[in-house]
């Protein structure tokens, strides 16, 4: 009983860090990438890989999960600097679905469909953590710290001047702004946050493969910003919550067929985004629209 | 939000978290594909384990009410190791049923670790039998299948000249190994590989390069639905070679579609016509329940079900606790078992050996053209 | 051969592209609304064929009710979807979450109707016949391509030389001169979405009897609509079919280089150096930015 | 502060034979002319006349077809804009581009924010920019509405912040695009003091306006752009009395 519960703060805590990570350059940069998914799976790969030839200590693998994602994020960059709206969510789902044919056919490196198998537990200085009750306390710390390096961020002048190219972005090169160089950082260092997500995923579930970063998992982690709201702190990890809170909810009626659930699920988290658009587009925590 | 609200709500959810500790008193687990492409497998799966609870219970074999905790896996490894841990975790169970190559490698790791026994009787795999002692099999793995209609085809039919089609993931991948391997040193040769993606749906493009190949045999190694799409698309783009597959072809829905007609499938054979009891009050009594005649999948869950039973009876027997661990110990001890189809040894390496038959689709059923015992 | 065989599969292939994708494409170059549930109008309106077909009801009340299916479809969600969000805020993102949610309640809503394995339309249409040695043509793939010539060629047509075309191109650029004409921009709007939706019945019917249904499908046909929009170029009609036959040939004959499973990757690769290099498109006249 | 060099008088930047057309139609054409320290130079034209453009080419915004353009002695041909803008040259916007998300003081604050990572700075740097701020504020008469979005704003006040934050920077030369426009008279008494006052303090001023009274108020030079081309430079009295450009500039009213 109390494993279901360290399970779900686990993957809570996981599943908020990337919706953090995303909030970070959705709702303070104004680029909506539908490629999260692709930096979540580079840090999983890259950790698992580093843990099972290099060394499964936190100290290694995460921070090598951190710099491939962030290498690989200028790939994103590249249209962020170019192109905005509709373009860029074009760009975004061109580089997600491109990444999950390479995350299938890169099999030394992902194992395909069929996945990195016995992922070592994750070190920290000798000790081994897998127990869920351990991870959970892990992965809490993990969220914390990530929560407080976005935090200091976003209140920083960084995060003023991110806002104000989300604003304005001519503006914002008028009064001296860098505009390519400060987009790219945003989503290098939100890719490398979401890789700490990866790496933790990783060592949690000891086993990855491609289905868990496709683009189902980049929708459902904008659907958890959209429906917490944008831009907002809080906002991502309620929408976290309760995106992963309510399969569990649902699968307790038990009049219900049980190869319904999942549709049923996947029904309520659509028509949810449907209806908070037409009548909340701030989210939950957001506040109402200005206007 | 109101005080009582939030109580209320708190109670809700307490009530709701509370709920498994409720499970019956044997409850084992299962992680089988309920939803997507694959459905249809889970349909098929859970009619024989379904039926083994039926007799385990109504002979009050056990101490208490046995009953199957279902996980919707979808056929694919992720789902599948969510659905186990929340099977381990949560439900514990000691003993889970799995089908599919992908998802029991990926569960694999997760029941060594916790020690609970995992049983597959559905996916055929070679890597199958290496996922440590807490992984069993209770169906032979596809290279006995391979081994035994690569020669059929070559020597009984002349058909020398193969291509595969296969799907992008362990399963496909292992068939391609076995292929490779079953040719080597034979008058045939695979004159042609080519993979499709586990989401294709689309082989128009495919079909065209198998024909160019000139292939004499084609041989489709992929599941469910797109299996189908694939034998349906290369007969409708101009494909008129033999066409060959595996047990897993076997479904209701591949045999009604009429391009099948005439394919070659192996499968592991079940003597149904079998007098001891066990096999007997089986076949009558799965057409009795479900109006059709069993196949081999309905038995092997059947058997892998009534495993438990028969392990799970002989520890309370001895007065020890149904634990994983002594469930390997068990069977590491009984060794011999009274299944459907006869006795049965597993090997050393948790997996069964059975006869294949290669058969032949007709009208809709399937015909035995031999039997052929591939056995070390 | 072999190339010939695939580029005739792949004109097949984008054939069916083009007439999916128009339809998107319609709708968001005169509208703006990024519609992302173009790709449940297209499940919406197969299923429907298929249900009525294997009704028994024939080849013409099977498309009728397709038809219905679709349009249905399109102009409620521009009247309860749309038109709402765009009273409040225009945001394209707003517009396209909802829209993203209609998708993906609609693909579940098909799959707990009809099932989530794959369903096909059988008929001797789908059986190729050799044409020269070594090619085989399906009747499909003739119908298929003759669709879309007919309907892309009634497009253009009806968008140059009838009133409620020549708004519909106006639209985009500015409303206001819709309504100097006399005309409501909310009823154009709606007509975008008539239109954009009828348009994918061909391509819907002919798949269900080629590659088969399954209510997944929308998402693939969205991106492919999505695709072939931008690297036709936002807003032109005609850029969108050429587009969407090119990537569909891309797609075939990738396969004498590469296997199938990159098929897909060779698309948005397509897409994403479009987006980097050309964003305008093939014959867009809209920059980026 | 050190505005001194070069002196009053001497040109800052340089603008020579610039040159941009779109698709034909020539929006600039072959302007040449200098913007000198410490004046106020004014472009007046009629509607389309390429005032615009104008800035847009000398920020960079735009690139130019011919011409050049130095700042302080140094081309700046293909330099970007937020380069353009740290030198010293910053603008506002006709339609104000202000950061509508963000608040007043985060408005005034984030324009003297130049670098693309946080810098850490001393205690004292961070309260002399704090008062500057405060300064600017009180001077603009914003200073009540600092926690304020800008986009709940009147429309006078969105006016004072796009100047404030100009103000709020160390730019030598402004760059201002129709600072006025609709204000009341009140406000467009404000609006000159603090030109003035900045003017005096050494700051560089050019200004695109309609109103005539802010033209003849604060001008010390006059540029009459038409139709892309420079047709008069010089100072208010000549070019506001030479009936030709009269005519073109009111000819629509007459």
């Amino acid at each position: 009983m109390e494993a279901y519960i360290f399970n779900l703060v686990n993957l809570i805590a996981i599943y908020s860090i990337l919706a953090v990570t995303l909030n970070f350059i959705m709702g303070y940069a104004g680029i909506y990438s539908l490629a999260h998914a692709v930096f979540f799976g580079l840090g999983a790969y890259s950790s698992a890989w580093v843990a099972q030839h290099v060394s499964p200590s936190i100290f290694v693998s995460y921070p090598a999960a951190m710099v491939a994602a962030g290498a690989v994020s200028l790939l994103l960059a590249l249209p962020a600097l170019r192109v905005r709206g509709e373009y860029f969510v074009a760009a975004s789902l061109g580089l997600q679905v491109l990444s999950v044919t390479i995350f299938s056919e890169w099999k030394s490196f992902t194992g395909g469909i069929g996945g990195v198998l016995a992922i070592p537990p994750v070190d920290i200085l000798g000790l081994e953590v897998f127990r869920p009750a351990q991870f959970a306390v892990l992965s809490v710390i993990v969220l914390v710290v990530v929560l407080l390096v976005i935090n200091a961020l976003v209140h920083s002048s960084f995060g003023r001047n991110l806002r104000a190219i989300r604003d304005s972005e001519s503006a914002a090169a008028s009064f001296g702004k860098n505009v390519p160089m400060i987009k790219t950082i945003s989503v290098v260092i939100s890719a490398a946050l979401a890789a700490v997500a990866g790496a933790l995923y990783a060592s949690y579930l000891s086993f990855i493969n491609v289905e868990s970063f496709t683009l189902d998992t980049s929708v459902l982690v904008m659907a958890m910003v959209i429906i917490g709201g944008t831009g907002t702190v809080a906002g991502p990890i309620v929408g976290a919550a309760l995106l992963l809170l309510l399969p569990s909810v649902i699968s307790y009626f038990d009049f219900l067929p049980r190869t319904e659930i999942g549709s049923l699920q996947q029904i309520i988290y659509g028509l949810g985004m449907t209806l908070l658009m037409i009548f909340r587009p701030g989210g939950i925590v957001g506040r109402r629209s200005g206007t | 939000m109101t005080k009582t609200f939030k109580q209320a709500a708190a109670a809700a959810t307490l009530a709701c978290l509370a709920l498994p500790a409720l499970a019956a008193d044997h409850t084992i687990g299962a992680l089988f594909p309920l939803s997507g492409p694959n459905a249809v497998y889970g349909d098929v799966f859970m009619a024989g384990s379904d039926l083994a609870v039926e007799h385990i219970n109504a002979d009050g074999m056990l101490s208490g009410p046995m009953s199957i905790a279902y996980e919707d896996s979808q056929g694919l490894p992720q789902p599948a190791v969510v659905g186990m841990t929340k099977l381990v975790n949560v439900t514990g169970v000691p003993y889970t049923l799995s089908a599919f190559t992908g998802v029991s490698k990926a569960i694999s790791t997760l029941g060594q670790r916790n020690q609970v026994v995992a049983v597959n009787g559905g996916g055929v795999g070679p890597d199958l039998a290496a996922l440590g002692e807490y992984f069993w099999n209770v169906i032979p793995l596809v290279n006995l299948e391979v081994r035994a209609v690569v020669p059929y085809l070559t020597e009984e039919m002349g058909l020398q000249k193969m291509v595969l089609v296969y799907i992008d993931d362990p399963f496909g991948q292992a068939i391609e190994g076995e292929l490779e391997a079953a040719f080597e040193g034979t008058e045939g040769e695979l004159v042609g590989k080519f993979s499709v993606p586990v989401t294709a749906q689309q082989f128009s493009g495919v079909a065209a390069q198998v024909r160019s190949a000139q292939p004499d045999v084609v041989y489709i190694a992929s599941y469910g639905a797109q299996q189908i799409q694939i034998v349906k698309q290369l007969r409708d783009n101009g494909v008129d070679a033999q066409i060959v597959s595996y047990s897993g072809y076997i479904t209701p829905d591949a045999l009604a579609l009429p391009e099948t007609e005439g394919m070659i499938l192996t499968g592991q054979a079940v003597d149904y016509e079998s007098d001891d009891p066990v096999t007997s009050r089986f076949v009558t009594d799965f057409k009795a329940k479900y109006d059709r005649d069993p196949t081999a999948y309905n038995v092997n869950y059947y058997n892998a079900t009534l495993l438990y039973g028969l392990l799970a009876a002989a520890l309370e027997a001895e007065g020890k606790e149904v634990t994983g661990e002594n469930l390997l110990a068990k069977r590491l001890e009984m060794k011999t078992f009274d299944l459907v189809g006869g006795t049965v040894s597993f090997q050393d390496n948790g997996t069964l050996l059975s006869p294949i038959e290669v058969k032949q689709a007709k009208g809709g059923a399937t015909e035995t053209l031999t039997t052929v015992n591939v056995g070390e | 051969m072999l190339a010939i065989q695939l580029a005739i599969t792949g004109l097949q292939t984008g054939a069916l592209y083009a007439l999916t994708a128009v339809g998107f494409s319609l709708i968001f170059g005169s509208t703006r609304i990024f519609h992302f549930a173009h790709g449940a109008t297209f499940v919406i309106a197969a299923y429907f064929f298929y249900a009525a077909f294997g009704a028994g009801w024939g080849l013409i009340p099977g498309i009728l009710a397709s038809a219905l299916g679709a349009v249905a479809f399109g102009l409620v969600l521009d009247r309860l979807v749309y038109v709402p969000i765009q009273r409040h805020e225009g945001s394209f993102f707003t517009v396209f979450v909802a829209s993203f949610g209609v998708g993906i309640a609609v693909q579940n809503v098909i799959g707990m109707i009809f099932g989530r394995g794959f369903v096909t339309v059988n008929t001797s249409l789908s059986r190729s016949v050799e044409l020269v040695p070594g090619v085989y043509v399906s009747p499909l793939a003739w119908i298929a391509i003759a669709c879309a010539a007919v309907f892309l060629a009634a497009l253009q047509f009806f968008m140059r030389r009838t009133h409620t075309g020549m708004a519909l191109r106006a639209l985009s650029d500015n409303p206001e001169l819709v309504r100097t004409f006399g005309l409501n921009p909310r009823r154009i709007q709606a007509a975008a979405f008539a239109i954009g939706s009828v348009i994918v019945v061909p391509a819907a019917i002919i798949t269900s009897a080629t590659t088969g249904l399954n209510p997944a499908i929308g998402h693939h046909v969205m991106l492919i609509s999505l695709a072939a929009t931008i690297v036709g170029g936002i807003g032109s009609i005609s850029g969108t079919m050429l587009a969407g036959v090119l990537l569909g040939l891309a797609e075939s004959l990738a396969l004498l280089v590469v296997d199938s499973q990159w098929t897909e990757a060779v698309t948005f690769g397509i897409l994403f150096a479009f987006i980097i290099i050309r964003p305008s498109g093939l014959l867009g006249r809209a920059a980026a930015h | 502060m050190s505005r001194t060099d070069p002196a009053q008088g001497e040109p800052l930047m340089r603008i020579r034979n610039l040159d941009k057309s779109f698709g034909g139609v020539k929006a600039v054409d072959d302007v040449t002319m200098d913007l000198r320290a410490g004046i106020v130079t004014t472009l007046v034209g009629p509607n389309g006349a390429g005032k615009t453009t104008f800035f847009n080419l000398i920020t960079g915004n735009l690139a130019r077809d011919g011409g050049e353009v130095t700042w302080l002695g140094r081309d700046i041909a293909g330099v970007k804009p937020h380069r353009i803008a740290r030198a010293g040259v910053m603008r506002t916007y006709q339609d104000l581009r202000l950061f509508d998300g963000m608040t007043v003081w985060e408005n005034v604050l984030n324009a003297t924010e130049y670098g693309a990572l946080p810098i850490p700075e001393g205690r004292a740097a961070r309260l002399r920019k704090r008062e500057r701020i405060e300064r600017v504020l009180e001077r603009t008469g914003l200073a009540d509405k600092r926690d304020t979005r800008a986009l709940d704003l009147a429309y006078a006040e969105r006016k004072f912040l796009s100047l404030a934050r100009i103000m709020a920077t160390e730019a030598r030369l402004w760059l201002l695009d129709e600072p006025a426009s609709g204000l009341d008279p009140n406000s467009y008494e404000r609006f000159l003091t603090i030109l003035r006052e900045d003017v005096a303090q050494g700051v560089t001023v050019c200004i695109i306006e309609h109103n005539l009274d802010i033209v003849i108020g604060i001008s010390d030079r006059i540029a009459f752009l038409d139709r892309g081309r420079l047709l008069a430079d010089g100072d208010p009295q000549s070019v506001l009395n030479d009936p030709e450009l009269a005519k073109i500039y009111f000819g629509d009213r007459a």
